[in-house]
């Protein structure tokens, strides 16, 4: 019964894809849409049946299915586990997917190849239940390239778009360079562990005796790498804010909600691996307070709105891979799981803003919106509360863990992380003010057509609203039902509540603070002063580097992508000419032989003759002269 | 009767024919008139005739100059045809110089 | 030094000199001319190796048959005049190269080999006269005397071959 | 013996036919008449015998080689008809001389005395010189022929002086005896220098290097018939001449003269390949193919175990691939006034059996399997390195590979370029003798061990 | 029932299809084909239920060769791939008009006939007749029926022909060195021959010139682009989908066993080398302006991490290795097969002068994009198992071999998604693109599902190679 429910969970989205690819075309749009969404809707229903029963339970299933591949010292077989984080991990994958989903019957209504978007969306979400779901790191990985396949096919949706085809294959290949960390990672645990599964690996490690730590450190850097790509952290961050070509629930689900929080999964599938290589952990918390500070600095001045979301969604991945560098992996999962919702939410903002916009993008052309779009106005207000850590909203209760968490480790983590959040509220509210406040910048027939979003697109909103709103309750400060439910997943004792005493209460306050703060500045600036930010070239000095996001596009273009092709370019013309005329040099050598020794051959017989009697003193000379 | 070789050596004769040859050889190489260049292998040839009596004499033995009589046979032969296909390119080219006969080649 | 011994070297001499002319003499008459007092020569060593029949073989196809062949193409083809063109250094260099180089080569091999020592022997038996050969020849050797003719038959048959006039020719 | 006879009495039956006027049966008789001996030949095979005072040694090596030369001939002979058709006044000459360089021929590969051999040897040389200048009118025929004639007078006379100094040495040229003889202590330095000149001789008439400058000449300028005969049969029965030459006086062969045999053969392949890269004239190519196929005969005298049954297998495959291959050039340039490549082009679409025989032939020379060609190769390297060797196999190797460029050269032409011009029929003998070849060639590689083990 | 039966079929199947005409010259092949899979079934079926299927029958005496068959897992596995493709290949070139078509398809069964016999051949020149077999009418196929300048053609195939027959010849050196000391061709005598490191450093050195060539290594492969680029499209398919396989398989059949130490010896070397062509192979194709030029470096970067593979000594790396062999051949001929259905279309090949097709024809476009990702070995298709295996083989060598050659899965992505992006995507081309028809469709979508069936569920073969792979091991350790 559970394995065919899980089946069902499983290929449901499958039977979706295969479904909308196939005959998507001849039953209509509408019709291919509610398929796709009814798929997920599926997932979701068996999900939650498995949720109540692991909540109660407390029981992992696991699920066998046949072997795969065969290593000679292990087999990898098609297994499922179904356990507290993938369930939770499945529930919101399958929530938010169902309201994506249905979002995406109406904003996609317009495009003729829509079962093709369904088709692609039940695949990601297919792939991402193979993700979660897996029961050793291969399937894992299955999942894990196969979103990125999804992510490819989806960001390059719109395939006439050569750009867009570009940002897709940027996507590829950056998630792919991950890709592979992540399988010398599976080489390194299956070669000293032998076995890729992770309950085994669990008992194999805490059974092991004197672990070589090095080797598992590399192992657990080669994990990060992956986790990197996956999860947009320096330096693999650059393809997801060129995601953003993809449509906009695209962006919501793959690039901001799921996908993106896969690395943030895998690790803390994997804590028993990094928790014995702290070299790594304090690696991993590094990047990831470097990299929520730099993708802060640059959302500061994008004017593409979904650029801004994008650069904050990096920034908040970074926060949380910070947490989980503090091992304070329920952490990170609670700032997984608020993020979704409100980045969610915010995504389908921006897309219903665009959508009433016919396409536009730019920050400086919108405003005023306020009166037309309410619905999506309220929606995102919450959602840009709840990310700028305003109490009692979601992101408050996530993000302030990680700031305490970060101010028990290092101060100096605290303050980046600090910083960070600020930034955030100030460019979260940049852009609500905006896109939303003053006078509409756009043009005359724009403005026409101003409208607000049909009711397909504001439910979903108003739904991701309210759970970004309360979905802090479920790991309160002080009674935290999440931690008590993910606590059979760690080997360490997970956090105790906080004692909450002085400390823990200014910190807190200068949190809420720096949300204000930020929201304050964007309110003098945007209100107050009215101002629209310049337009491209009028960009000067600090400015315009974080608007050109440090110019780490450029640097990767010239160091990876144009040395290679050089080197492409290179060997093409020269070293592979150089090489065949070396093999075949010598054919043309023994030709020229054969050319000159025409002239030997000149037809005198006085020449022969003489070739003749030299022949023959040679040979008897050599015989009986030279012995 | 006495070896005539005892009085000359067969070494004198050795050497006789080697020379003669080596003339035969070299009018091959020198002369361009196939004429004279036919009557050089006559000359090579009639060296080892030589010889062969020579070695006749010195086993006391009759083949060897039996073969000579083959060999001028052969000699013979040769010589006919050899005029004959001189005879040919003469009147084909009018002139038998081999300096000629030199559009076969590389 | 012995009478044969003068003899044998007066022969020499007489041999290799005419040799030597044939091959340098200018005009193609001469040379056949030197040719044939060469073979004559050649005849006399015969003569004095005891080989009378084979000298007179000798005289009678050499000097007789093949020299008439030759001086009658000579004259056929009216070649007395000295019309060889001169001959590139290089062909002489080369000439004289592959002389003394065949030369030296094969005098120093039969020189450095042992020499032939003690008495040559004499048996006294008659290997040489007209009688002896003739056996030898049509009983010992009658296959490849058989076999010689099948040799003049085939020149024969090529000499024809390659100079008969065809029918069509006129 | 009774095979010589029985060939020599052919010669004279053709001669006599053309006197009493049946000239169109000159041909067909002789074709019956060659399988009649090649019947007579066969009988003998399993009874050895020495006649008439060792002059003729019939043996299992001369009586196969002799079956291999009466099948090459019967191939000639039949090409004969197609070839002299505007000729038909001197057909008899034609096969009569043919027939009497067979029985020099096979007296070559029987004799048991070394006046046969020097008789046999002349019968086939002058034969050949007739041959070879035999199209009158043409100046390179003429060339051929004189060119040919003097070097082939010259190296008469080398081993005719070869054989002097044997007899010199031995005081005798019955080779039985001269093989008992050699293991005597106290031999004059004369009998190796003598074998040395033979020797020297027979790679003349091989075609090897240094010695091959002729070759290529005479092979452009002969007859195509004639280029046919001299590429296979010629050399066929010069080497097996100066095998068995070299086997049958049981002439001791020094490490030194192994040295030699080494580097000639080397030299000879590698200049026969390479010079051949560079031709354009077809039998010139061939004849240059020939010289390294020379090379990789001389081979043999290096083998110490079944080296007949090797040469005999390696003869009959380049042979039956030349005949094949010759067959088809006839058919290709007939008419023409040279032999050029570019008389190939298209012969893949225009006749595609003959150039599918032709393709195949060539593949057989360059030693790609199924061919004998390649057998004849493996088996060759195969013992040679057992002689130890190595190197010399690792240069055939590199020559093999040469090879290939100019044997593809000749293909690709077929396949490749597009006909110029519209070919006639084709005379259903050129078919026959191709297709008969090419099989028997097949058939050879197929069951190479028929060949392999008749003298092992 | 044994094995000769397959080559039987095959040949006379040459045989009939010359002789049935160029109008029915395809079906004939085709039937033939299907006939020979049929076989190859049979034989598996009769291995699986251990039956003696070899052949074996004296054919030379001296020197002693026998005509010896035999096939294990091993051998059975590559006759699959063989007998599969060459209906595949077959049944792909039914949209093409082939002129003396009777030739070319009796010579695509030729050709069958001898890459099976390849694979089956157990006398050592048994196997090197047919290896060199194999060549000839691969030359024809490509000179005759090849595309572009005659001349060019002609340059091409020439030196491809001598190239790989160079290669060759050396082996055939080695082969009748090793029945000097053996006494026999068979394989089991040269396996057990007991040869000094010296004596398997040359042998060694000799087979490798020749599998190098074939398969090609670099910097052995530069024939290899242009003639993949010269042929037709079967030609093409028949190279790189079953010939450079023979060269593969011969690695671990002939060469491992045969000079085990040497390859210890120098397994860093030949791991290096083929890793440098997986690097090299990719950034080469990166830049190409040719399709099929394109495919022959992706080619060549594959092969290079199946040989890295074979060479790692371990069963892992063999495994690996023929897994990804038999994914490799599905894929290359899918994706030669699809620049052919494109050239068809818009007589091209140069990748500037596709673009936009994706939105005429969505199921070519969907087939490509799967072959593609194949091809990436994106997890879920077959090619993903064989280089996950042979990745973590290298990665028991030397973690950094897997790093190197792990490069493939980025730089493979990276040109083959840009020959994508450029030949499928982009703004809507001008010039109309037929839909793929039945044929052609049917023809990719086996190869597909074969990808996907084993790509999810490879035990079958992994039961299949593993004991005779465990054999070969254990000759490589005695």
């Amino acid at each position: 019964m559970d394995t065919n429910l899980a089946l069902l969970l499983l290929l449901a989205p499958f039977l979706g894809f295969i479904f909308n690819i196939f005959f998507g075309k001849n039953i209509g749009k509408t019709a291919s849409g509610v398929i796709g969404t009814l798929a997920v809707v599926l997932s979701f229903a068996a999900t939650l049946y498995f949720f109540t029963q692991i909540n109660a339970s407390q029981q992992a299933i696991q699920i066998q299915l046949f072997d795969w591949i065969q290593i000679s010292n292990f087999k990898v077989d098609f297994g499922f586990l179904l356990d507290q984080l993938s369930v939770l991990w499945l529930l919101f994958v399958t929530g938010i997917g169902s309201l994506i989903h249905l979002y995406s019957i109406s904003y996609m209504h317009d495009d003729e190849n829509m079962h093709k978007f369904f088709a692609y969306l039940n695949l990601f979400i297919f792939f991402m239940i193979t993700l979660v779901m897996g029961s050793n790191l291969l399937v894992l990985f299955i999942g894990w390239e196969g979103v990125g396949l999804c992510s490819y096919l989806l960001i390059g949706f719109w395939h006439k778009n050569q750009d867009f085809n570009d940002a897709a294959k940027k996507a590829f290949i950056m998630n792919r360079i991950g890709d592979l960390g992540l399988l010398i990672g599976i080489f390194i645990l299956g070669s000293t562990f032998s076995t890729l599964d992770y309950a085994s690996l669990q008992s194999a490690i805490a059974g092991a005796t004197n672990l070589d730590v090095t080797t598992l450190s590399i192992a657990a850097f080669c994990l990060f790498i992956g986790a990197c790509g996956k999860s947009a952290q320096i330096p693999l961050y650059t393809w997801l804010p060129d995601a953003m070509a993809g449509p906009t629930p695209v962006s919501a689900l793959i690039h901001a909600a799921t996908m993106v929080t896969a690395g943030i999964f895998m690790i803390t599938r994997l804590n028993y691996v990094f928790d014995l290589a702290p070299d790594v952990q304090n690696i991993i918390a590094i990047v990831g307070a470097v990299t929520s500070l730099v993708a802060a600095t640059i959302a500061l001045v994008q004017t593409d709105i979904k650029k801004v979301l994008a650069y904050s969604t990096v920034s908040q991945l970074g926060l949380m891979f910070l947490a989980l560098g503090l091992g304070a992996y329920e952490v990170a999962v609670f700032h997984v799981i608020t993020h979704a919702f409100f980045k969610a939410c915010l995504f389908l903002g921006s897309g219903s803003v665009i959508h009433a916009l016919h396409g536009e993008q730019d920050m400086r052309n919108m405003g005023g919106l306020t009166k037309v779009m309410g619905i999506t106005f309220f929606t995102f207000l919450i959602s840009s509360l709840a990310i700028s850590g305003i109490p009692p909203f979601s992101g408050f209760f996530s993000k302030d863990e990680i700031l305490l968490v970060a101010f028990e480790n290092n101060i100096a983590l605290w303050i980046i992380a600090s910083l960070a959040s600020l930034m955030t509220a100030f460019y979260m509210f940049r852009l609500l003010y905006l896109t939303f406040f003053n006078d509409f910048r756009g043009t005359e027939e724009q403005k026409n057509h101003l409208h607000e979003s049909p009711a397909l697109i504001t439910f979903p909103l108003i739904v991701l609203a309210i759970l970004a709103a309360i979905g802090g309750l479920i790991s309160l400060p002080t009674n935290s039902w999440l931690n008590g439910y993910l606590a059979p997943l760690f080997s360490k004792e997970v956090h105790e509540a906080h004692h909450f005493g002085a400390t823990e209460y200014t910190l807190m306050g200068i949190a809420v603070l720096g949300g204000l703060i930020g929201i304050g500045i964007a309110f003098y600036k945007y209100i107050k002063q009215k101002e629209v930010p310049e337009s491209d070239e009028n960009i000067t000095g600090i400015a315009k580097t974080l608007y050109n996001k440090y110019y780490v596009d450029e640097a990767y273009d010239l160091i990876f992508v144009k040395s290679i092709n050089s080197a492409s370019n290179l060997f093409r013309d020269h070293v592979e000419t150089g090489l065949t005329s070396l093999v075949f040099g010598l054919g043309k050598i023994t030709n020229e032989l054969g050319y000159q020794g025409k002239k030997i051959q000149n037809g005198s017989i006085g020449l022969y003759v003489l070739f003749f009697v030299l022949g023959l003193c040679a040979i008897v000379t050599y015989l009986f002269l030279a012995q | 009767m006495d070896n005539i070789l005892n009085e000359i050596g067969i070494e004198n004769y050795i050497f006789l024919a080697v020379i003669l040859f080596s003339i035969g050889v070299c009018g091959v190489l020198y002369r361009r008139n196939a004429i004279i260049v036919f009557m050089s292998i006559e000359i090579m040839l009639n060296a080892v005739n030589l010889l062969f009596v020579a070695f006749s004499t010195y086993h006391q033995d009759t083949q060897g100059q039996i073969f000579v009589f083959f060999s001028m046979a052969v000699a013979a032969a040769e010589v006919a045809v050899g005029l004959a296909i001189l005879v040919s390119i003469f009147k084909n080219m009018g002139t038998i110089s081999i300096d000629k006969l030199k559009n076969l080649k590389g | 030094m012995s009478t044969v011994l003068i003899i044998f070297c007066v022969l020499s001499a007489i041999t290799l000199a005419t040799a030597f002319l044939t091959v340098f003499s200018r005009s193609p008459i001469h040379s056949a001319l030197y040719l044939v007092i060469c073979f004559f020569s050649i005849a006399g060593h015969y003569l004095l190796l005891n080989s009378q029949f084979l000298a007179i073989v000798h005289v009678i196809v050499y000097s007789g048959a093949i020299m008439i062949l030759f001086l009658f193409t000579i004259m056929l083809m009216n070649l007395n005049e000295k019309k060889e063109v001169h001959r590139p250094r290089i062909t002489r260099l080369g000439a004289i190269v592959a002389f003394s180089l065949i030369c030296i080569v094969l005098i120093l091999v039969f020189i450095n080999s042992k020499p032939i020592v003690g008495e040559y022997t004499t048996t006294g038996d008659d290997y040489q006269s007209i009688k002896v050969l003739g056996k030898v020849l049509l009983n010992e050797y009658m296959v490849p005397f058989e076999f010689a003719s099948v040799l003049l038959l085939v020149a024969m048959i090529g000499s024809v071959l390659l100079s008969k006039k065809e029918k069509s020719e006129n | 013996m009774s095979t010589l006879i029985a060939i020599i009495g052919l010669g004279i039956l053709c001669l006599l036919l053309e006197i009493f006027d049946f000239r169109k049966a000159i041909i067909p008789i002789s074709i019956i008449g060659l399988l009649a001996v090649l019947g007579l030949n066969i009988s003998e095979f399993n009874s050895p015998e020495a006649y008439y005072n060792n002059m003729i040694i019939v043996s299992k090596f001369s009586t196969s080689f002799s079956a291999l030369f009466i099948v090459l001939t019967i191939f000639l002979v039949a090409l004969s008809h197609k070839f002299h058709e505007n000729n038909q006044a001197h057909i008899s000459d034609f096969i009569a001389i043919k027939l009497f360089l067979l029985a020099g021929a096979v007296a070559m590969v029987s004799f048991g005395n070394l006046a046969m051999f020097f008789l046999g040897i002349e019968v086939l040389s002058i034969a050949l010189y007739v041959l070879a200048s035999s199209d009158r009118k043409s100046i390179k025929s003429n060339e051929a022929g004189m060119k040919y004639f003097l070097m082939g007078s010259f190296a008469s006379g080398i081993i005719l002086f070869g054989i002097c100094l044997i007899y010199g040495a031995m005081g005798t040229f019955d080779i039985t005896e001269i093989s008992e003889l050699s293991y005597s202590a106290e031999l004059p330095v004369w009998f190796p220098i003598g074998i040395i000149l033979v020797f020297i001789g027979m790679l003349f008439k091989i075609a090897a290097v240094p010695f091959h400058f002729w070759a290529p000449d005479v092979y452009e300028g002969s007859p195509a018939l004639t280029t046919a005969l001299m590429s296979t049969l010629a050399k066929v029965v010069a080497i097996a001449t100066l095998f068995k030459l070299l086997t049958a006086m049981n002439a001791e062969i020094s490490a030194e003269f192994q040295t030699v045999i080494v580097i000639v053969s080397m030299a000879s392949m590698t200049v026969g390949n390479i010079m051949a890269l560079r031709q354009v004239n077809v039998k010139r190519m061939l004849a240059f193919s020939g010289v390294s196929h020379a090379g990789f005969m001389l081979m043999t005298l290096l083998i110490t175990t079944n080296a007949a049954g090797t040469l005999l297998y390696y003869s009959s495959s380049y042979a039956l691939a030349g005949i094949a291959a010759f067959s088809v050039i006839l058919y290709v340039c007939y008419n023409k006034n040279n032999e050029d490549i570019n008389n190939f082009h298209g012969l893949g679409k225009t006749n595609p059996l003959l150039a599918a025989i032709l393709t195949g032939a060539l593949l057989s020379m360059a030693g790609i399997p199924i061919f004998a060609g390649f057998f004849a190769k493996l088996f060759l390297f195969n013992q040679t390195i057992q002689a130890g060797y190595i190197s010399l196999v690792i240069v055939a190797v590199i020559n093999s590979i040469i090879s290939i460029g100019y044997y593809f050269k000749l293909i690709l032409a077929m396949y490749n370029k597009e006909p110029n011009e519209v070919r006639t029929a084709t005379p259903f003998v050129i078919y026959a003798v191709a297709v008969i070849a090419i099989v028997l060639n097949i058939a050879l590689g197929f069951f190479p061990s028929l060949v392999l083990d008749l003298l092992a | 029932m044994n094995v000769s039966l397959l080559l039987i079929i095959l040949l006379a199947g040459a045989l009939i299809t010359y002789l049935s005409g160029d109008k029915l010259a395809s079906k004939v092949a085709l039937v033939f084909s299907l006939g020979a899979f049929g076989v190859s079934i049979a034989l598996l079926n009769s291995l699986s239920l251990g039956e003696d299927i070899n052949f074996v029958a004296p054919w030379i005496n001296q020197p002693k060769i026998a005509f010896a068959l035999a096939a294990d897992g091993l051998s059975i596995a590559m006759l699959l791939l063989t007998t599969a493709l060459t209906p595949i290949i077959i049944f792909s070139s039914f949209g093409t008009e082939f002129k003396n078509a009777k030739s070319i398809y009796s010579l695509i069964l030729f050709m069958a006939f001898a890459m099976a016999g390849t694979f089956l051949a157990a006398d050592g020149l048994l196997y090197y007749i047919f290896w060199e077999l194999s060549l000839i009418p691969i030359y024809f196929i490509a000179l005759i029926w090849g595309n572009g300048d005659a001349e060019d053609r002609k340059d091409a195939v020439i030196k491809f022909f001598i190239y790989t027959l160079a290669g060759s010849l050396f082996m055939l050196v080695a082969f009748i060195y090793l029945y000097q000391k053996a006494g026999s061709f068979m394989i089991e005598d040269l396996y057990a021959l007991d040869l000094t490191l010296e004596e398997q450093t040359w042998i060694f050195g000799a087979f490798f010139l020749a599998y190098a060539i074939k398969i090609p290594l670099i910097p052995f492969h530069t024939w290899q682009a242009k003639v993949y680029q010269k042929a037709p499209a079967v030609g093409t398919m028949l190279l790189s989908g079953i010939m450079l396989k023979m060269g593969l398989y011969s690695v671990i059949r002939w060469q491992l066993p045969i000079a085990p130490n040497a390859a210890k010896e120098y397994m860093d070397i030949l791991i290096g080398l083929g890793i440098a062509g997986v690097i090299y192979g990719s950034i080469v194709a990166l830049r190409q302006k040719d399709l099929k030029k394109l495919l022959a470096y992706s080619s060549l970067a594959h092969v290079g991490l199946i040989a890295a593979g074979s060479y790692a000594l371990n069963l892992d790396g063999l495994r690996g290795a023929v897994l990804q062999m038999i994914a490799h051949g599905f894929v290359v001929v899918g994706l030669f097969f699809v620049a052919e259905i494109i050239y068809r279309r818009y007589e091209t090949r140069n990748i500037a002068d596709m673009g936009g097709i994706r939105k005429q024809t969505p199921k070519f476009a969907s087939l490509f994009l799967i072959l593609v990702l194949a091809s990436v070995a994106l997890p879920t298709t077959f090619n993903f198992v064989g280089e996950f295996t042979v990745l973590y083989s290298l990665s028991q060598i030397n973690i950094w071999y897997a790093v190197l050659g792990g490069t493939t899965i980025i730089l493979g992505a990276y040109y083959m998604l840009k020959m994508y992006q450029h030949v499928m995507l982009g703004e809507t081309n001008t010039k109309p693109f037929a839909e793929v028809n039945f044929n052609e469709g049917f023809a990719l979508v086996i190869i597909v599902a074969v990808l996907f069936v084993f790509g999810i569920y490879p035990k079958p073969i992994n039961d299949l190679i593993t004991p005779s792979l465990e054999h070969i091991l254990t000759v490589i350790n005695r």
